[in-house]
């Protein structure tokens, strides 16, 4: 099943190169990515039977797949299927009408849009593949494509900074991968110590490790490398630097997809590596925990910082994915109850985080410029999107109805249990993100607007498609904010934390 | 071809220490030309290493001995160098460090690689202890050449040697990785060069930048 | 009046206050009356049903159970969402519910002319909606029984009051804005981690299980779950040194706005502060007690300090508010001060007084602030200087603002000074058998509150004399009109209100439980505690006989009736209104004995009029009041921070060699740190 | 004898000897002086002649020119009716209590500030902007000192005050730590009547006088009830220091008739012995530069507060 969806969008990236006008190739591109995101969603079904609550809430170590094969499908996989699939239909049907906008106003050529509807589908092959695969080998292989098939879209605008941004990007990022493939090397090597097997995958790692006598010193080497190497990918800190280039590089449909959902992919893929180690170290998780507690909370203070002093608004908002990145990382950190909140977390940032890049998108379409300064006087010249925008970066910054303000009251509710003062660091951090983050876009949105804003001759900005799918994605978010305060929502999401740690109450 | 099997450890040996000579050597050089036939004559040595491990082990080796011949001797370099030619990138390569003291440097990644290559030997217990460090050795290596050169195709080879590196420890721990992850990774390298050189070909064209020293607009 | 009803006039305040909310969007020109009736109705429901739980006799309304009679197998019936989360209401929080919905009952009402008459400068759909969620978020404060509940709406409140100050849009109103959302937002967060380390880090526990939890706390999380939640309730209350947002959100929110915040929000931080130390916590350590009782001081006077300087009209109520606030937690603080100590009767006086206070302050400082709206809008400024006169040309509005400042000042028949009274004769029956180190501290407090009533006296003087007496010092103030009687309306009732409340207090107090403060026995005529008693209705009745007969006498004495006007004396010299005693001028002696404190620079500059004579000059006067918290505490932690993040920011300094070093430098430290 | 009888007595004995008083300073004051000085008695004739004079209101001043007597004088009727003066166990004198009294003291003076400014001149305003200085820093005194009283007697009522002392002998001798807080006390009183060191009532020299400044725009009856509201606290402060002092001769609900003839005589020499005394302290001190008086308020102040501690440690010895 997955070999099919991979090759739907491998014949979509094909066929943006057949001799089409370019306006049938953004239809084309539209399409491709409805019927992937569609089948994408049935393939989850399965696991999406635990939201219904007839399986048992786990489906078991061997996935949905069977045990020897080279898909896993668990109820997290199911998620995070399911978000790739929203948010990637969701850029696509932005990036209809951004590139159309884009191509009439002669910014980008007809090749250029060839190379974009080749490569977004490669990019969303991929990280399908990263999500389900059960193989470590296919795993890497499918993270490092995730780098290589977004490098031309960060150099997607010709101009010297994008082309900067893409070098930074493809170096910084192949070589945190290649230090993650000597972690997975290792990590093969010690499962594979005792019997003499050679099979690369994961599940059959899990069974080896839990039955024991494996070589604890060698598995927490190949965890070092894999925390660093899958870490410079999620954008911990000191390996964050390619992120805030790279995502205010890309057009905002791509940083869309790069924030909302590589992120979390690399990162899921780092639990699924920890959920080994934890299983030889045999400490329920005390030891790997350390890293992701420092790292979080370095990943939450230095963004804060930064964010005070920020001039460009779609750096400001990459900033903020590191950000919750450290967030989610702090919470897992917390200990084995951690993962709820991070597993609560992940959809919320997902969601919100597109959709503001969506918004941010939008603002660069009229004002042509990433810096803050000349964007002025939003509210008036651009009300629908800056309404959208202003109340989804509410929701993000963690006001009561948003999934988001769940999450990040149970991890300061855990994390004050046992981390007294890195829970005030991380609380202190977040009010500086929260002001920092909202002075910067009100000086945008309410300050009087500069000559150079009445571009368009008073036109009112009329209802476009890319506000439908920032209300949808609020709404979305909202929705599931409230859902996590019924019981049954509570229940799902033990249930798919369960999948990442079964030991859990 | 020695197929003599008890002279087997002395040929790997050989074999991975003019690995590590060709490394240390191509660390040294300021010149594209020269770093790229460093290169492949490393990734020659590589294949050899190989292939005199795959007569005592695992059969596969030969087969990924003769994918790196195919991908890393012949394909990469080329890749490399017709990028550099068509886009008249001049040959001379600049480096934070005169080439003097870049031995001294390469000297000092040399030494912490063997310091991590002992402190990992215990952890990995069959693995003779020559492979590992070499591998460490080449890994830091080409980390080493990354952030010390400031040109671009440099940086490039920097990455491969220490793509090598993680080379010759899978070999060393794994033996042969299944078929298809073996051909997956040669491919995304193989992509990997093919992208990087087609940036810096850009850069070079579009904007006459060599040196990653006037790449820092993206600033805070 | 069975539960059931009661809940079910409880849901319809909180469910009105929403639909308000919603309507406000109604594109129909009658929205905004339409909503903000709505949200009066709907707070008058809040009212009666605050009121009748209050003074009922240990009435417990518990949401869920009351509206569906419990399930056959006596399970309550439990709320599909929240997590079958319990709403409440019981004694003590009724009180301020009652307390919150009369204020905006009143405040609604002043609402539709005001943002009417303002209708340039506020967008009324989004005024009024925000107004309603804000006042739905004190409601569910109050109305929620565990810390998710408590939070979740307490944050709704820190929103929309920020989104509230910045409706003015100018840049003043955006600087305090933003000044208000960082001190709330960490205010906020404190309280949520105090209230999580007394939970134990459980989200949904109830406040009585955390109740049972505390005991067994050990004393660092006790200690560090106490100096977060002062911190959190006591820079919400505007307590010393976070106090500094007050005034500026204050004066820049909108008047409606301001009155809601001051008469309602902050009376919030009361209840969360007193439900923390009152029905959680088994006992608090004097060191924390001593905190409050000398933050209360300080706070109350430095803001009356600050209050007699002030010659703005809506940071001058700020000001008053935040002395009130710091009186109020400083009777707090004495009340627990004494229930260490071991002297009982006046832990209990001084808590009711607390409570007492919170009431009036509630009535006399929205009166207030919806009376400075009426003012600024008659003059167009919110400077004192350029007022004047308003007495004679609004002779029933400056007697309603009369009453409300005189019962700001804690003067005798109203209700401030009924809580002073029972609080400092509660002070002075303790002192006779207190314990030596309770004595030295009571006597502190009664020099205090007497130091702070009398500076309060100089401020509200100030404020009514220079605002509405004499000649009028801007022709606007000239032309100066009585406002329409819905504009009058709210500022008439509070101040009734005040009176009453204060005349019947007696009754009130043994109402709300404070039996031996107010026996029933004395047939709730008299306040009776530490020894004194006083009886409002009777001591109000003496006042009005002796006017009344002075009244008399002096018509009988003198039949002297024609009253000749002329103009005031002024020994030949023709006076201007410029010429009379400004806000400045009327403060000037107490910025002079306090310039120690106030450090306050008068530059006076004197220009020549004509070239050869240098007497004849004309001089200009400018008062440059420092902001002493603001330069010393403030602005220093805003620079380190702008510093601190420029150090960060070079982290990103664009060279490639940079972060690759960065990465192999992490992978070295965490592969020597962790193996 | 039933105490509506009693507070009847006393609010007649008061009403008529207050402008006694006023006369009685200036009359000793001249005498000081070696002037002839008027008759005592010469302010009767003043307030009645200025009870018929015509009444003359400035223009610009509003409803609060004109409730500004009343409440003035209200405040020291109210006073005088509930203090022990001459009689304790009034039918009011639950309500004398000292927090009450001082805030009675208060909202009279802030009605007499408020009058002040409504004129809108000059001399009102100064005269306004001193006397609220000077009441706002008094109350913490006033509330100290009685404090101490209520603290040594047990009684917060000072009626109470007065009666508890009466019946155990001189008050003084009792408790002598209680001293200091009649000097307090007495300092209290020469501050709020406008008395020599603080305010000088009889000077009509703009920038020096305080209470003057604001009664100068009244005329006719509103300026015969501010003085003799004036004169009547005046009285009602004399006559309780001179209590608080020697508390003896007070009528009670038990003293028979010949009792009340001589508390009513002794209320005569106590108010003669007082207004010698403040007449000989106004001729022997100069008038304090007002902005110097903030060094006599914190004078009182501290004096009150040592009085109070005196009493608290007296409790414990």
């Amino acid at each position: 099943m997955p070999f099919i969806l991979v090759l739907i969008l491998a014949s979509g990236a094909v066929t943006a190169y057949l001799p089409l006008s370019e306006r049938r190739i953004r239809d084309l591109g539209v399409v491709v990515a409805a019927v992937s995101s569609v089948l994408a969603v049935y393939i989850a079904l399965p696991a999406f039977g635990v939201f219904v609550g007839e399986q048992s809430l786990v489906t078991g170590p061997t996935g949905v797949f069977g045990p020897g094969s080279l898909w896993y499908l668990d109820s997290l996989a199911a998620m995070m299927l399911s978000l790739i699939a929203l948010i990637s239909l969701s850029s696509a049907v932005i990036s209809h009408r951004y590139l159309a906008h884009e191509f009439r106003e002669k910014i980008v050529s007809l090749t250029d849009i060839r190379h974009y509807y080749s490569m977004v589908p490669l990019f969303v092959a991929s990280m399908y593949v990263a999500t389900l695969s059960n193989n470590v080998g296919l795993l890497w292989i499918a993270l490092e494509a995730t780098t290589l098939s977004t490098t031309l879209l960060v150099a997607f605008y010709r101009k010297r900074s994008a082309i900067e941004a893409a070098w930074k990007y493809v170096l910084l990022c192949s070589l945190g991968i290649s230090l993650g493939l000597v972690g997975v090397l290792l990590i093969t090597y010690a499962a594979g110590q005792n019997g003499a097997n050679s099979s690369l995958l994961l599940s059959t790692f899990r069974d080896i490790v839990a039955a024991g006598g494996v070589n604890t010193d060698l598995i927490k080497w190949a965890f070092v490398f894999l925390f660093i190497g899958i870490g410079t990918k999620v954008g911990f800190v000191p390996m964050h630097a390619w992120l805030p280039d790279a995502h205010s590089k890309t057009p905002s449909p791509v940083s869309a997809l790069l924030s909302g959902t590589l992120l979390n992919v690399a990162f899921v893929s780092l639990l699924r590596f920890r959920q080994v180690t934890d299983m030889a170290l045999m400490d329920d998780g005390a030891w790997t925990g350390k890293f992701f507690l420092v790292f979080g909370c370095l990943s939450i203070v230095v963004p804060a910082l930064i964010m005070v002093i920020q001039k460009n608004y779609k750096r400001l908002l990459a900033y903020s994915s590191i950000e919750h990145m450290g967030l989610m990382a702090f919470a897992i950190g917390l200990g084995p109850a951690g993962i709820i909140p991070a597993v609560m977390h992940l959809p919320g940032h997902a969601l919100l985080k597109s959709s503001l890049f969506v918004g941010a998108g939008e603002i660069f379409l009229t004002y042509k410029t990433t810096d803050s300064a000349p964007v002025t006087d939003v509210w008036k010249r651009l009300p629908k999107t800056a309404v959208l925008f202003l109340l989804t970066l509410l929701m993000l910054l963690a006001v009561p109805p948003s999934a988001v303000f769940v999450s990040e009251m149970i991890m300061v509710g855990f994390g004050l249990r046992d981390y007294l003062l890195p829970t005030l660091l991380v609380v202190v951090a977040l009010t500086v993100v929260f002001v920092a983050m909202l002075r910067h876009i009100y000086t945008m949105f309410f300050s009087a607007p500069t000559v150079n804003t009445v571009l368009t001759n008073g036109a009112v900005e009329k209802w476009n498609v890319t506000h439908v799918v920032m209300t949808i994605q609020l709404i979305a978010a909202a929705v599931l904010g409230i859902f996590y305060l019924t019981p049954k929502g509570l229940e799902i999401m033990v249930g798919i934390a369960q999948s990442l740690n079964s030991g859990l109450l | 071809m020695m197929t003599t099997f008890t002279s087997s450890e002395v040929t790997t040996i050989s074999l991975a220490v003019s690995f590590l000579l060709c490394a240390f050597l191509g660390s040294g050089k300021f010149r594209l030309g020269q770093i790229v036939r460093y290169y492949a004559l490393q990734s020659l040595f590589l294949a050899g290493l190989l292939i005199s491990l795959a007569a005592y082990g695992d059969k596969h080796l030969y087969l990924s001995a003769l994918g790196v011949i195919i991908f890393k001797v012949i394909l990469i370099p080329a890749i490399i160098s017709t990028n550099a030619k068509r886009s008249s990138a001049s040959g001379r390569l600049t480096s934070f460090v005169r080439p003097a003291p870049s031995y001294f440097v390469s000297g000092g990644t040399l030494l912490l690689a063997v310091l991590a290559g002992m402190s990992i030997a215990p952890a990995l217990q069959e693995t003779d202890l020559i492979l590992t460090v070499t591998a460490f050795a080449a890994m830091f290596l080409g980390g080493a050449m990354m952030a010390v050169r400031r040109d671009l195709y440099s940086q490039i080879i920097g990455f491969f040697t220490l793509e090598n590196g993680i080379a010759i420890l899978a070999a060393a721990t794994l033996g042969a990785i299944p078929l298809l992850a073996e051909i997956g990774i040669f491919l995304t390298i193989t992509i990997g060069a093919l992208l990087m050189s087609v940036l810096s070909r850009r850069l070079k064209e579009l904007y006459a930048v060599e040196d990653t020293g006037e790449l820092r607009e993206l600033v805070d | 009046m069975s539960m059931s009803t009661l809940a079910i006039a409880l849901v319809i305040s909180v469910v009105g206050t929403l639909v308000a909310g919603l309507v406000a969007f109604w594109p129909d020109p009658r929205a905004h009356r339409a909503s903000n009736i709505l949200l009066a109705v709907s707070a008058a429901c809040g009212a009666i049903v605050g009121i009748l739980i209050a003074t009922g006799d240990g009435l417990l309304l518990v949401l869920p159970e009351a509206l569906y009679p419990a399930a056959a197998d006596g399970s309550a019936h439990v709320w599909p969402l929240f997590y079958g989360m319990v709403f409440g209401l019981d004694r003590f929080s009724a009180i301020f519910y009652s307390l919150m919905s009369v204020v905006t009952l009143l405040v609604a009402i002043y609402a539709i002319p005001y943002y009417e008459d303002h209708a340039e400068t506020y967008s009324k759909p989004g005024a009024n909606a925000l107004t309603a969620l804000f006042v739905l978020g004190m409601q569910g404060v109050l109305l929620s029984t565990n810390i998710f509940g408590f939070m979740t709406f307490w944050e709704i409140i820190s929103v929309t009051s920020f989104f509230l100050i910045m409706a003015g849009g100018s840049i003043a109103s955006r600087k305090a804005g933003f000044l208000f959302l960082i001190v709330t937002h960490l205010g906020a967060g404190a309280i949520m981690s105090g209230l999580f380390l007394l939970s134990g880090g459980a989200l949904l526990s109830d406040f009585s299980v955390i109740a049972l939890i505390t005991p067994e706390l050990p004393q660092a999380t006790l200690y560090a779950a106490l100096v977060l939640l002062l911190f959190g309730f006591g820079s919400k209350a505007g307590l010393v040194p976070f106090h500094v947002w007050l005034p500026e959100a204050y004066s820049e929110a909108p008047v409606p706005v301001s009155a809601l915040m001051s008469g309602a929000g902050v009376n919030l931080t009361v209840y969360g502060f007193l439900r923390v130390l009152l029905f959680m916590l088994p006992g608090v350590p004097m060191w924390f007690v001593l905190t409050v009782v000398i933050l209360g001081v300080i706070s109350a006077m430095v803001g009356v300090l600050y209050a007699v300087l002030e010659r703005d009209v809506k940071r001058l109520l700020a000001y008053a508010s935040i002395e009130t606030m710091g009186l109020i937690f400083a009777m707090i603080g004495v009340g627990l001060l004494a229930g260490q100590e071991g002297s009982t009767d006046l832990t209990q006086a001084a808590l009711y007084a607390a409570l007492f206070m919170v009431a009036a302050h509630a009535l006399f400082m929205s009166g207030l602030f919806l009376a400075s709206g009426i003012m600024i809008a008659t003059v167009h400024s919110r400077r004192l200087e350029a007022m004047g006169g308003l007495a004679k040309r609004l002779p029933l509005f400056s007697g309603a603002v009369c009453v409300l400042a005189l019962s700001a000042a804690l003067m005798p028949p109203f209700a401030p000074f009924m809580a002073e009274w029972s609080f400092l004769q509660a002070v002075v029956g303790a002192l006779t058998e207190a314990t030596p180190m309770l004595k030295v501290a009571l006597a502190v407090i009664m020099a205090a509150v007497g130091f702070v009533a009398g500076l309060a006296l100089f401020a509200m003087v100030k404020l009514y004399a220079i605002g509405f007496l004499a000649n009028p010092r801007s022709d606007e103030a000239a032309a100066a009109i009585e406002p329409k009687p819905i504009f009058m309306l709210p500022v008439v009732v509070l101040a009734a209100l005040g009176l009453l409340l204060g005349l019947f207090s007696p009754l009130v107090l043994n109402r709300i439980g404070a039996v031996d403060l107010a026996p029933a026995d004395l047939d709730m005529q008299v306040l009776a505690t530490g020894g004194g008693e006083l009886a409002p209705l009777t001591l109000f009745l003496v006042m009005a006989g002796i006017l009344l007969a002075l009244f008399l006498l002096r018509r009988l004495l003198s039949d002297v009736t024609f009253e000749r006007n002329y103009q005031t004396w002024d020994c030949g010299q023709p006076t201007t209104p410029r010429m009379e005693y400004t806000a400045t001028a009327f403060s000037a002696p107490i910025r002079y004995f306090f310039r120690f404190f106030l450090r306050a620079q008068k530059v006076v500059t004197s220009t020549p009029l004509t070239p050869n004579n240098p007497w004849v000059a004309s001089r200009t006067m400018s008062l440059l009041v420092s902001q002493v918290w603001y330069d010393r505490l403030y602005a220093p932690i805003g620079s380190g921070l702008t510093r601190l993040s420029g150090l960060v920011g070079r982290l990103q300094n664009g060279s490639v060699q940079f972060y690759i070093s960065l990465i192999l430098l992490a992978l070295l430290v965490t592969l020597i740190v962790a193996l | 004898m039933n105490p509506i009888v009693l507070t009847i007595i006393q609010i007649v004995v008061v009403l008529l000897i207050a402008p006694l008083s006023v006369g009685l300073t200036r009359f000793f004051k001249a005498r000081f002086q070696g002037r002839h000085g008027a008759v005592p008695w010469l302010p009767y004739l003043t307030y009645a002649t200025m009870l018929k004079k015509e009444n003359v209101i400035s223009s610009s001043g509003s409803w609060m020119l004109r409730a500004t007597p009343y409440a003035v004088l209200g405040s020291a009727l109210f006073l005088a009716l509930v203090l022990p003066l001459v009689a304790t166990g009034g039918v009011l004198a639950a309500s004398s209590n000292f927090i009450v009294v001082a805030a009675v003291l208060a909202l009279g003076s802030a009605f007499l500030v408020m009058g002040g400014l409504d004129t809108g001149s000059a001399f009102g305003g100064m005269g306004s902007s001193r006397e609220m200085t000077i009441v706002s820093l008094l109350e913490p005194t006033i509330i100290l000192t009685f404090a101490a009283f209520a603290l040594a007697t047990g009684s917060s009522a000072v009626d109470g005050m007065i009666a508890g002392s009466q019946m155990a002998g001189e008050l003084l001798i009792t408790a002598p730590y209680l001293s200091l807080s009649l000097l307090a006390l007495m300092l209290v009183a020469l501050a709020e009547n406008a008395r020599y060191p603080v305010d000088d009532e009889a000077t009509h020299l703009e920038l020096t006088m305080v209470r003057e400044a604001m009664i100068l725009d009244y005329s006719g009856p509103y300026l015969a009830m501010m003085e003799y509201a004036a004169a009547l606290k005046f009285t009602v402060f004399a006559l309780l220091v001179a209590n608080f002092a020697m508390p003896t001769p007070l009528i009670m609900t038990s003293s028979t008739l010949l009792e009340v003839l001589l508390a009513i005589g002794a209320t005569f020499v106590k108010l003669g012995v007082v207004m010698f005394a403040v007449a000989l302290l106004e001729s022997t001190i100069a008038k304090m530069r007002f902005y110097r008086v903030q060094e006599f308020l914190t004078g009182a102040f501290f004096m009150a507060l040592t009085g109070l501690a005196l009493a608290l440690l007296s409790q414990l010895l």
